[in-house]
């Protein structure tokens, strides 16, 4: 399945772009889309302990499974206000 | 509970909010925080912030959080205004307007619905330098002048 | 710091009050309270609040109580309306608005100017029944609904 | 001296007046000032531990001494707000 990830504020810049389709098995968790994010966008490896995922609208952790059609957002810590 | 919630491009009008104001007869206490942009950002002098948004989940976020108030059973309404975008320096990013019987559980909620806003809702912002040797960066590129500030996605 | 204070038997006109606000490039919170007159005061139904106030003390202990947010450093500005005489259940008696360059700081502020007014600055307030039994009572009589309640003096 | 007395609140009705005259010897405190109130109103001994004293604008206690012309006020607990 593919996965449509997009990256909000500062990580579109680190990432070098906005979007991006990752491949992966059904079943994949959230973790595992990470890992292959990671690898192609090296930039934001360093800030994955600050890092927010949302599944949809929602924030989920490494361990939620992914279904096809999801749309995955990477985020620093938010700042409104 | 009531509950109102606007994510919006434009200046936030504090006069027609208040003048939109509507409390039952057992409601004491009205708390309202505006948050104005500062002329300072960390170390340097700004023009403006730019606020960026992730608005379907932004929305949904809020909803949450006014879910929960709702569920102590003791704020009539919550009004809450977020400004994106540019916003100038002395210009209001947000407005928050609590409504209870008494004042303690009003100040409580608000400060509350701010700090869990500021926690969740995917909102950013990026400092926009008050006299930038550059022209306005374009979208997709880092800021020279803050390498590590936030910045909208392309 | 700015002060400002109005004892007044007039409505308090909050929408005029926002209009006259004015804080400087480095203030980036506004918190503002507004006490409102609730329908039922202890077990009864209420009309409206008769509230008294020692003017000359009252003042006083209020710019007391500004001098020591002042002492803080940190609140640009303090505005305070308290109305006196009737007003009416719906009708707000009290705004207190803070600014500072903080949020937390404003909150705390606008609280305690509220917690410490409670404690010594001499108002008083009377309850008006909604649908009184007797006619209004005079100045000099104890109100035979609530002989244990406050009454403004003769 | 004759130290003027205000009443505020209920207290004017518990005293039956809004104010009163109270001829006390020079240096005498306030603690000297409210035993003659009492007496003369003694609806308001009741309530002497919550009642508050101010001479002029200021609170004041018990140990506190009075001066000639001296404008002390009686009063339940305030209810501002």
């Amino acid at each position: 399945m593919t996965i449509r990830v997009t990256f909000w504020s500062y990580f579109a810049e680190l990432a070098g772009c906005s979007e991006t389709g990752v491949e992966l098995p059904e079943g994949a968790t959230v973790g595992a889309l990470l890992q292959r994010v990671y690898v192609d966008h090296p930039a934001l490896a360093g800030l994955r302990r600050s890092t927010l995922v949302a599944v949809g609208v929602e924030y989920q952790d490494d361990t939620h499974v992914l279904s096809p059609g999801d749309r995955v957002s990477l985020f620093p810590p938010v700042q409104g206000g | 509970m009531n509950r109102s919630l606007l994510i919006t491009t434009d200046p936030i009008d504090e006069a027609k909010l208040i003048a939109g104001r509507s409390l039952s007869a057992g409601m004491g206490a009205v708390v309202a925080f505006s948050g104005v942009v500062r002329e300072r950002e960390g170390d340097g002098a700004i023009a403006a912030l730019d606020y960026t948004c992730f608005v379907p989940m932004a929305e949904h976020q809020f909803h949450r959080l006014f879910d929960r108030l709702a569920g102590r059973g003791t704020v009539e309404s919550v009004r809450l205004v977020h400004r994106i975008g540019r916003v100038a320096v002395g210009e209001a990013s947000l407005w928050v307007e609590v409504v209870s019987a008494h004042r303690a559980e009003a100040f409580e909620a608000c400060q509350w619905l701010i700090d869990e806003m500021k926690r969740v809702v995917p909102i950013w912002k990026q400092a926009v330098p008050v006299t930038p040797t550059d022209p306005p960066a374009p979208a997709g590129s880092v800021p020279a002048t803050a390498p590590s500030d936030p910045h909208p996605p392309a």
